[in-house]
């Protein structure tokens, strides 16, 4: 199981000791729609509530000063967890903003340079024309399917995608005819939030290289659950979220390359992303602030601090090989289940936690609500990745995810819950 | 509470032996509705009579989903067809509200038939929409055939 | 001093009663820029994390069901709070946010229609044509100028705005020549954040309707200090903070009229704010999914919810009487020191706490430092109102802010810092 | 901190009596700086000699606000005016690191001349940039006469 001490890890998360529905252990496996959080983020965060709250990078006072310092060693601490430098990584509400963020920059500098007399440099990169393409995968999230659909409704450009094996993996063989001298944009998930599926990012950034294609990942389910150093991986944007992370909701990031964020129109904007302001002329600051309009979600930040310390303590690598563990343990049980199909990847290589099945003749949605009955909390839907189910024709999964506080027992509570169902149903 | 409670043999029997199922015609109007957070679908088409408070002559359907959703489809088959669309309009206004009642309502039997198994499902939230997945279509359906009078809303629960 | 009970209400900010700056007892009169939160919503929120933490409106599990009322619940409190009903209440991650939805439906709603071969009724009430105006005041937030600017950068429309007078309100003698039938929208604030005036909505309103332009309040001053009713004000949209009312930082509300919110297109898009998703084509959820991509900030809409119960438990009208009875008595001494000026409104009619002033000789930047290290922690700079301090020809003011926690003590305090900086620097 | 150890009379003395203020002629480049988050501004004019390390023959500038922002750039025009370009370099990144110090550095008094009494200031985050202002127009200024090959950075702090 890994190195991880996990009777010790539960103990840190006071909703894990909660039962539910009539006295059953909580079983939480649903750690891929979002994380449970250590009472080490919570205080951090209280403690931050209780003695220096205060709006950031604005007032003159104590206060404000404190919780300036707060934020900022919050955004140097994080980003030093995917190996980044501060002032590339700018905070958002969650990792889909992120992602907008970005699609917003093709459309506002497309607007901009459409009404500017000359061609602004700074701009042209991110300027579409008609017949530019972007590309995604069929796997994706869709944070990271529409907003590039509707980027493409907006401006003309073409969305192409790569598609996928019937083992759950990207069909990379048509991949020079997918990524073409017209794509100005590849945006992929790192890891799917459904099949479990760890994409292979080199050869993929390699051809968007080749023909000067931007490349966007989409590390929601990465981040949080692996070493990831976004300099070795070599792309240009990175989004991901606080709360499947151990840390708080209501805080995203985004890293950029710094020549691009420089480049990059201001998307949201208002208060403390500006130079300079008059009623007719606007210049904006350099980014990360440029983009982080309005007041910031700093006790989010000072709560997202305290979860990275946390998986740093533990180490990532060990939190990978724990999850590594617990997948091989409930891919090897659940394979047992007559009726039961996973639908992802079977083996172990570059795969993840989440495992997505079927079980014959039970709708995810009943399946679901026997496991909920018995304590086990997993999640049941297209889990935001429809097209993914429809690649697979079905319409919905069941979706169990592991993550730092599981443990055996966990996946022999799942195992169960499940014949229990088929007992009910009657499908065995 | 216990799956039992829930899951009704009623609502298991329907489920597993669906009554009207399939499209079927003729027709007045055909809808298709969602539901979004777990893609459970259902195309529904409604034929009237000409009578004033004209009758549900036919509901026909082709549907993909939960055990829920599909007893429930079932049993508005049951329900509804050879009623007038008053009668039929009042057990889905019933229904709605049982189902929106977290389960602290009473269930009106005599109006709601079968439908009073849903008793357990209405303390579910999340398996509210499933089951008036095609309650909503009827009303949709009913509605684009009597014209936009008979539909004052823009939006449907 | 109206009828809050301040000494109890004190004993609920755990914050207040820390030291700053050697052991200088906290003066805190900077709320204008976020307020500090009470045991009452610190707890709730935590109570909610040990308890029901889950993603919203997407599992199937007890955990998921909790969440889902205990954010739909708060929804429903704090739209509530204003009079609105739940439904037509989107929750963002500021105030900011919510303005730049609106801001970029107009801009969005623009692309669309441009690219159909079909006008669009839906769209077509925020389809901007070249020529068409935008209607703001001189006395805007940052917050409610730059989107604005941005959109008119992006559409060709056109930016006016309502002037203001010496004393500091806003000037309508020539409403009818600003607000023509060419107007589209008119965004003002409710109360300004510098000057501390509180704006007639009533005739600007009346305007903007005999023309057929909409109408965009930004409440951000005034929902957390006096009652609001939205359906009196009879406003099209109203946008305010959750941080600056006691509530936690990341998250905003906006208020729409339902037949607006049902026609507005999407602006951040993603996940829980679809009906339908294909490779090729997706569906949009009806309001408010449609405006809440991603995972939202549950724990903080909870956190908001116990801060509207506080106010509710306080009365608004409470409120709003303390802080007209602090302000008169801030008003009174300040005006007393040689060489302050206000800036803003000096009677109290249509008048909230902001206080801006200055004093001649000092620089606001080292006035605040004064007072900071006195204990009292006020802002200083243009307040993210930058085109107004240049209508006052001032380059920066100091600005005291009053809420429900403030008392005599504190006014006291600031004047005699006042006077000691004065000393300090040998105006006096 | 008492309010002396921030404001040394050094401070007070050049902001109440500013060395070089005034726009003049000749200048080889000249910049507009302004601090975002409090509006002050400085216009800032170089004028450089041909020299292979070229000699500051002139800065002369034109500013409002704090008093911090107002004495260093008294002091910038006295320590600066007369220096080779290195020097004065040296000088301004010996400041900057000061300021960037939190007040943990030993002030390199002989390279900081009159900059030293800043020490103070450096303990106030939120003042920092006030005490930069002109060291940073003045940068951007002498990069602007001696072309972008010495001006790697697109930023400046
Ligand atoms: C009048 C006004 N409008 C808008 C805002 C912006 O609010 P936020 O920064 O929370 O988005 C503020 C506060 O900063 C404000 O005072
Ligand atoms: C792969 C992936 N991408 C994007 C998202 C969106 O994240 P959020 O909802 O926090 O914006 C998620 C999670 O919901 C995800 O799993």
């Amino acid at each position: 199981m890994g190195q991880l001490d996990v009777a010790a890890i539960r103990s840190d998360f006071p909703i894990l000791s909660r039962t539910v529905r009539n006295e059953k252990p909580l079983v939480y496996l649903d750690s891929g729609a979002t994380s449970q959080k250590p009472t080490q983020v919570l205080d951090a965060e209280r403690k931050f509530l209780e003695r220096s709250n205060a709006a950031v990078h604005r007032g003159a006072h104590q206060l404000a000063e404190e919780a300036t310092d707060a934020y900022e060693a919050a955004r140097s601490a994080i980003a030093g967890f995917v190996g980044a430098e501060a002032r590339d990584l700018v905070f958002t509400k969650n990792a889909t903003e992120a992602i907008n963020l970005v699609s917003y920059s093709f459309l506002n500098a497309t607007l901009l340079a459409a009404r500017s007399d000359s061609v602004d440099p700074e701009l042209d990169r991110f300027v579409l024309a008609e017949g530019d393409e972007i590309v995604v995968t069929e796997m994706e999230h869709h944070a990271n399917l529409i907003p590039w659909q509707e980027l493409c409704a907006k401006t003309g450009a073409e969305l192409k995608w790569i598609g996928l094996t019937d083992e759950g993996r990207l069909d990379l063989s048509d991949l020079d005819s997918i990524i073409t001298a017209r794509t100005r944009m590849v945006s992929f998930t790192h890891q799917s939030n459904l099949l479990g599926t760890i994409n292979p990012v080199a050869p993929i950034v390699q051809r968007a290289r080749q023909v000067g294609a931007m490349v966007l990942l989409d590390a929601c389910q990465s981040v949080p659950h692996m070493p990831v150093d976004v300099v070795a991986l070599d792309v240009d944007f990175m989004a991901w979220s606080g709360h499947k992370m151990l840390g708080p909701m209501g805080i995203g990031c985004l890293w950029g390359r710094r020549e691009l964020l420089v480049d990059m129109p201001p998307f949201i904007s208002g208060g403390s992303m500006i130079k300079t302001v008059s009623m007719t002329e606007t210049t904006f600051a350099e980014p990360p602030q440029r983009f982080e309009a309005g007041v910031p979600m700093v006790s989010q930040a000072v709560g997202l601090h305290a979860a990275v310390d946390y998986l740093n303590e533990l180490g990532m690598t060990a939190v990978h090989d724990h999850e590594v563990a617990l997948t091989r343990s409930a891919l090897d049980q659940l394979e047992k289940i007559p009726g039961l199909e996973i639908i992802g990847p079977r083996d172990l290589v570059d795969r993840g936690s989440a495992i997505s099945f079927t079980v014959e003749g039970i709708h995810p949605h009943d399946l679901g609500q026997v496991l909920d009955n018995a304590g086990v909390a997993v999640r049941v839907g297209h889990h935001c990745a429809w097209p993914t189910c429809r690649r697979y024709e079905v319409p919905a999964t069941t979706r169990a995810t592991f993550y730092v506080y599981n443990n055996e027992n966990d996946v022999t509570a799942l195992v169960e819950a499940i014949r229990t169902a088929q007992q009910f149903f009657g499908t065995v | 509470m216990d799956m039992a409670t829930m899951y009704q043999e009623v609502i298991l029997d329907h489920y597993r032996n669906p009554e009207g199922k399939g499209l079927r015609d003729p027709f007045g109007a055909q809808v298709s509705h969602v539901n979004p957070t777990c893609g459970d679908e259902i195309t529904l088409r409604v034929q009237l009579d000409d009578g004033d408070d004209p009758v549900v002559v036919d509901v026909s359907y082709d549907n993909q989903g939960c055990s829920i959703s599909q007893a429930s489809a079932s049993i508005l088959y049951d329900e509804v067809v050879g009623r007038p669309v008053s009668e039929a309009f009042e057990i889905l206004d019933s229904f709605v509200e049982l189902m929106h009642s977290k389960g602290q309502a009473e269930p009106d039997e005599d109006k709601l038939g079968d439908l009073t198994a849903f008793v357990g499902v209405a303390q579910y939230p999340a398996r509210v929409k499933c089951a008036l997945l095609a309650w909503m279509a009827l009303r949709d359906a009913v509605e684009q055939i009597q014209g936009p009078e008979g539909s004052p809303m823009r939006e449907k629960v």
